[in-house]
């Protein structure tokens, strides 16, 4: 997928670079029928175009919440936030891809149409589509399993699928929110070098959840924790182990020390 | 408004439209008579249409028991045996396609002009949608806990009445809910055709006497029927199946019913 | 596939079981016959039956009122039954009152149908279109509430139009519930039009099978209640297959 | 052309055959209307249809004309069609010894409440001083639990009493058409508004309906033809049922002849013993607005 | 959970000291319409009483078939199986207890029957069931939380409720088949801790499945890999680290060593 077979980037005129990620001060507080839910208050950040940084933090911390604000899905209750630039008050696949986990793959559609939907929604022509798909395909090693259906692809593939997905429009932005939490440990490590490969060739900003602390180091630049409801930010690591990243790093003791100091967060709040 | 309320209006609404449509003289009494009238004529009835409803209950719950009891039997068996759901369910499904009524006539013939003949066809009625839902049930029981029973030591009877049964019950109450709705309306819709006794009966020949207050009077009891069924399963549903709540599927089942295992009521 | 065969066969063989019996029956006189008329009989007489003009008239009527009937309640119910899936406070309102009027007789309608549409081709629909409507809502809601919210919030994240999401996320989950919906509903149909011919009407198969019933034609009576029988099973049959053809992707 | 549309309560029954007549014989052409026939499930079923607007004249019981009046269905009775129960009987199997006297206590086969069949059961038990279970089974369920043994008698209407009789499968016990005195049982009906809005539509139908009843007993071979054809039954049964019923048809349908009153009043009380309630006098269902000039055929 | 208050080990003359399991030249086909699939051939391992000793493999290379036949639930097709010195000819909570995923709690009764329940169908007394059920919930850290319905419980605390139900007979042997899978990263982590708490408590034989290779060496004594199929065993290693077990030396030297051995026999057969 060479940013040549691809679209330019949305007509807009950016004041950051794109895929630059801003959020100022958002809160965000879920009105139900019984009381108000303060999911996140007063979050600030800022991704610079490229980087890969990974959010971390206990179960309903907001995590999720953030990602659909980031992705025009939701609206924040206060506060901005801007993608390249410019807010993003609905979801624009030319800016921002998200990636679900395996099982947002629509099962009637084979890989290949799965990968071609977000363009079938613009009017891009079959062939065009086909292509594009094709490319996508072939960047995450999918190449000659286009026909098949979801259910006929192993759990990993899926997820190469759902990757493929996103990255088709080449936005500068990929959110993805825990992607890998349904496969099993060692297709999980495969995943993440195979997405380390993928960023590196494309260069896309990408803001990723888990819950896995050692998942989260290991592919991080930047590691953001967030506390428990509601949701703040009470840490955010650099991570500066070298790329490529090896599995031999995960003993070492940089990598132990930054899992830790995550680890000591977590466990408090819990 | 809460929607129970809006509920309570509409129905509350309905019954004034009874009362006010047929009194203002916009739709003939012949068709429909006045709350009023119809509620008149039940009451000088009183002891024929308790008689008739002696009848017509004691049909629906020897039906009961047929339809459901065997549809619950049958449908567990077909249900955890491979070969014969392969074989019985698309036969099943199938038969349940034609419309049974136009044979009961001939059913009569059969089974005699008493209650025979009644509770045979509505068994028949309610034993399909039972069944079916059962063995969806059944089909559908997570072989993990069969396998944690298993490891546990429990026998075949063990397995059948401590984690088969109750792990069926949600899909097997939404299948009764049908069934049971469908065995009243067989028994009604049966006495109607042919009988000499019971609710329909008493609707059909108050009808071909043209006295429309006493047929509603009949309709009303019917649906006091349908009504007690549905708050009965309601109650067996909250005693029986409390640990459902908070799964999606177990709300469902509460106010819900399965498409499949359906059948029209006449 | 062999064993495909087999259940097949075994299929086949039931339903010829089924027929052998009711032919022994009948003509060993352990059943009197005039009771029931052997089944090589009634098929003759179905044979017959068909030949007639009089009686093609009839299935051409009943099957147009069954199809009206039908293209008219299936958007109708499924725009209802869509609306209680999608909000919740209709739903809270709508299911407790549909629940009921399902399980109502409906016959005791047919008279009322009379009064409204008079008798005719108006009348058979109506009554067909009441007697289905309720199960297409009631089956349609459970449609829509199988469609998966995943799926509905990536085709938000790429920005599909409202009418994309229906006709690319919601008819394709849809689909597999909804054609049992439909077989389902087709059979609420046909019985609904099926009786509102035998109680009031001058056409149609239902109005036949009615008159062959008053007047005891027992082999007329039985040779048109199995074809009635066999349209039912042909259509199940026929949806039951576009189900496994449209379902390819369910493992 | 103006449309009347005829109301008829069963196929196999002389009205149906009455009508059939005057359509293919084109008497409605003749009188320059045309007429649209629809059968019934039963005689409550057409007074419905005619009560609901969709139907114009029907023939059915005359205590049906009474009972609708207290129900908001004005209607009259426009011409006497039958003035006895023809073809009707009471009948057993033929291996049963039962008399009409040893009926007591047992079970006996009737159409539907308040149908004909109903009411001659009634008559039988007053004028016998017997007590029988009166069981509703349909127009189908007739033949099949008599022959089932599920009752020990059924009242049949014709041609299906000739039927069964000829093939010697039941036997008569009690044959109506001699045993009830005369009574006006059934005529032609239509609402007092349709009446008063189409008074010569309502002349033309009569015409017609009656033109064929003359039709009828003046070419026996077409009317068995078409008893045949109609009813699906043998010739022979068919000459039986032109025989005994169509023959003894009322052929003038006058409404103002010198007992005309009482003998509906008759046909009124034997309902009122049948269970139902709130008939009025006879006079006020009587119309003596039409005398039936048979149309020419 | 004392040993006073279980019941005494079921009346076999053991061979072997209880606990002890021992499988020799096992192998598994199954047989299915189409053709025969050798999910074991020939695997050979001898457990002492009181080890922890976790299985692992790739997907499919027969894991839980091994445990299966532990468990008495299946019988190999070739080669002995024995458990505390007999063969296990069926299911026998009294020598062995399993423990699934969280999903195999019966929804429909409490934490307290649900534990109850192998009780239950031995017919044990009412009075002696709760109590020993109570036992079993407080080893496990469950006290006071045994009249909730699964439903109302977190997914860690399902497990314990299960694994609470694998122990309240004492079993010598307790088998465990990807227990803590559908549980998150965090939860996993302390869930392991709290097993090995109970495992010194009570002394048990374990036998433990899992995909997390970081799990399992940090859970086990001795660490069996297999192969894919036809599942053999391809190697056996002790895990010497001193116990109790530390979060801090998931990032040492031994820790990493012994993983990266594992991961590069897995990543050979992927
Ligand atoms: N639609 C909603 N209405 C009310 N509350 C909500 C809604 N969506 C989320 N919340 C609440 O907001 C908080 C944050 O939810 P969110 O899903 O973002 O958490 P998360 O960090 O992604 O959790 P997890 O790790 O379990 O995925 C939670 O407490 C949740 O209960
Ligand atoms: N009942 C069965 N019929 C046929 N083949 C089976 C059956 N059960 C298991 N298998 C096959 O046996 C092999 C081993 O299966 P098993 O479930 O033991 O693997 P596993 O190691 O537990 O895998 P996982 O890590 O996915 O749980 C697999 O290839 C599987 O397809
Ligand atoms: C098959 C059959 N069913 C019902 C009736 C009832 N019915 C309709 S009109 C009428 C008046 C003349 O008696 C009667 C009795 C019938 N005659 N034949
Ligand atoms: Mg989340
Ligand atoms: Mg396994």
């Amino acid at each position: 997928m060479g940013g040549n077979t691809m679209q330019p980037l949305a007509n807009i005129t950016p004041l950051k670079p794109a895929g630059a990620i801003e959020v100022r001060n958002v809160g965000q507080v879920f009105k139900t029928t019984t009381q108000d839910v303060v999911a996140l208050e007063n979050v600030s950040l800022d991704v610079k175009p490229g980087r890969f940084v990974v959010l971390v933090g206990p179960s309903g911390c907001g995590k999720s919440t953030l990602l659909m604000m980031m992705a025009g899905l939701r609206q924040q209750t206060s506060g901005t936030i801007t993608i390249s630039g410019a807010p993003i008050p609905e979801p624009d696949p030319n800016r921002v891809g998200v990636v679900f986990q395996e099982a947002s793959l629509f099962p009637w559609l084979t890989a290949e149409e799965n990968v071609e939907f977000p363009l079938a929604l613009r009017g891009v022509t079959k062939s065009d589509r086909r292509a594009r798909a094709q490319d996508a395909l072939k960047l995450v090693g999918l190449d000659g399993f286009g026909k098949r259906h979801p259910h006929e692809l192993s759990g990993g593939m899926k997820q190469r699928v759902s990757i493929a997905r996103g990255l088709v429009q080449d936005p500068p932005v990929l959110l993805m929110d825990e992607p890998f939490a349904a496969l099993d440990e060692q297709t999980r490590m495969t995943m993440g070098d195979e997405l380390l490969r993928i960023w590196a060739a494309t260069g896309k900003t990408v803001v990723f959840v888990t819950h896995s602390l050692t998942e989260a180091v290991y592919l991080a630049d930047e590691v953001i924790v967030m506390s428990p409801r509601p949701g703040r930010i009470v840490d955010h690591l650099q991570v500066s182990l070298p790329r490529p990243r090896t599995y031999e790093m995960l003993s070492g003791d940089a990598f132990g020390s930054l899992r830790d100091r995550i680890w000591r967060h977590i466990r408090k709040s819990a | 408004m809460s929607a129970a309320t809006l509920r309570r209006l509409i129905v509350v609404a309905l019954i004034a439209l009874w009362e006010f449509l047929p009194r203002a003289g916009l739709i003939p009494e012949l068709f429909l008579p006045s709350l009023s009238s119809t509620l008149a004529a039940g009451w000088n009835e009183a002891g024929e249409y308790g008689h008739a409803l002696a009848v017509t209950l004691y049909e629906v719950a020897i039906s009961m028991a047929f339809a459901c009891g065997g549809g619950i039997l049958l449908g567990a068996i077909v249900g955890s045996l491979p070969r014969p759901r392969i074989l019985i369910m698309p036969m099943v499904s199938s038969l349940y396609a034609v419309p049974l009524v136009i044979l009961y006539p001939v059913f009569t013939v059969w089974l005699g002009i008493g209650s025979e003949s009644k509770i045979a066809f509505a068994s028949i009625y309610g034993f399909l949608p039972t069944m079916l839902a059962t063995a969806a049930g059944i089909q559908t029981i997570d072989p993990q806990l069969l396998l944690a029973a298993r490891s546990m030591g429990a026998t075949l009877s063990q397995r059948l009445v401590r984690v088969i049964i109750p792990a069926a019950i949600p899909t097997v109450l939404s299948g009764l809910r049908v069934g049971g709705a469908l065995v009243i309306v067989g028994v009604v819709v049966s006495e109607m055709l042919i009988s000499s006794a019971g609710i329909g009966y008493l609707i059909s020949r108050y009808r071909t006497i043209l006295d429309s207050p006493h047929v509603f009077a009949g309709v009303l009891l019917v649906l006091a029927m349908a009504i007690a069924f549905n708050a009965a399963i309601k109650w067996i549903e909250r005693k029986a199946a409390i640990w459902q709540t908070g799964t999606r599927a177990g709300q469902d089942a509460a106010g819900e019913i399965a498409p499949t295992g359906l059948q029209p009521a006449t | 596939m062999q064993s495909g065969f087999a259940v097949k066969a075994t299929r086949v063989a039931i339903v010829v079981a089924l027929f052998a019996i009711w032919e022994i029956l009948s003509r060993t006189g352990i059943v009197n016959p005039r009771l029931l008329p052997s089944a090589s009989d009634t098929l003759a007489t179905l044979g017959d039956l068909l030949q007639r003009a009089s009686v093609r008239k009839d299935l051409v009527v009943t099957a147009s009122e069954v199809a009206t009937a039908f293209a008219l309640a299936v958007p109708v119910g499924a725009l209802i039954g869509f609306l209680i899936a999608e909000n919740r406070y209709f739903a809270d309102v709508a299911k407790p009152l549909l629940f009921f009027a399902f399980s109502i007789p409906k016959s005791i309608f047919l008279p009322m149908f009379i009064l409204v549409f008079g008798v005719g081709f108006s009348q058979k629909v109506g009554f067909g279109f009441f007697s289905t409507i309720f199960i297409v809502i009631m089956s349609t809601t459970t449609a829509v509430e199988s469609v998966k919210v995943e799926h509905l919030t990536v085709a938000r994240s790429y920005g599909a139009t409202p009418v994309q999401t229906a006709f690319r996320v919601y008819l394709p989950s849809m689909l597999p519930v909804l054609l049992e919906a439909l077989r389902i509903s087709m059979i609420f149909n046909l019985t609904g039009v099926i009786l509102a011919e035998m109680y009031a009407s001058r056409d149609g198969i239902g109005h036949q099978i009615a008159t062959w019933g008053e007047n005891f034609q027992m082999k007329q009576l039985l040779a048109g209640v199995v074809m009635i029988a066999a349209i039912a099973i042909a259509f199940n049959e026929l949806v039951r297959w576009v189900e496994t053809r449209c379902s390819h992707w369910r493992t | 052309a103006d449309t009347v549309r005829i109301g008829l309560p069963t196929k196999t029954y002389w009205p149906t055959t009455i009508a059939e007549t005057a359509v293919r014989q084109k008497l409605f052409e003749k009188e320059g209307i045309k007429a649209e026939l629809t059968i019934y499930r039963g005689g409550a079923e057409t007074f419905e249809a005619m009560a609901a607007g969709a139907a114009d004249v029907i023939l059915d019981a005359t205590s049906l004309v009474s009972a609708g009046r207290k129900k908001g269905v004005n209607s009259k009775v426009l011409a006497n069609a039958a003035m006895g129960y023809y073809g009707w009987q009471l009948m057993t199997l033929s291996k049963s010894t039962l008399g009409v006297n040893d009926l007591k206590g047992k079970k006996v086969a009737i159409t539907s409440a308040g149908s004909g069949s109903d009411l001659l059961a009634l008559w039988t038990q007053q004028d016998k001083k017997i007590e029988f279970t009166r069981v509703p089974v349909g127009g189908g369920g007739l033949v099949p639990n008599l022959l089932a043994g599920n009752v020990d008698a059924a009242v049949v209407y014709s041609p299906l009493s000739f039927q069964i009789s000829k093939s010697g499968e039941a036997r008569t016990i009690l044959d109506f058409s001699k045993e009830v005195p005369p009574n006006l049982a059934a005529g032609w009906i239509a609402l007092d508004k349709y009446v008063q809005d189409k008074p010569q539509l309502v002349q033309k139908t009569l015409n017609a309906l009656y033109g064929a009843l003359m039709f009828m007993r003046a070419n026996k071979d077409a009317s068995v033809k078409l008893i045949t054809e109609l009813y699906e039954i043998p010739a022979e049964i068919a000459a039986l049922e032109y025989e005994n019923t169509i023959m003894k048809l009322e052929t003038d349908g006058s409404m103002d002849g010198p007992k005309i009153t009482e003998q509906l009043q008759l046909a009124l009380d034997m309902a009122k013993a049948g269970g139902m309630k709130d008939l009025g006098p006879a006079a006020e269902i009587i119309s003596t607005q039409f005398k039936p000039v048979p149309t020419k055929f």
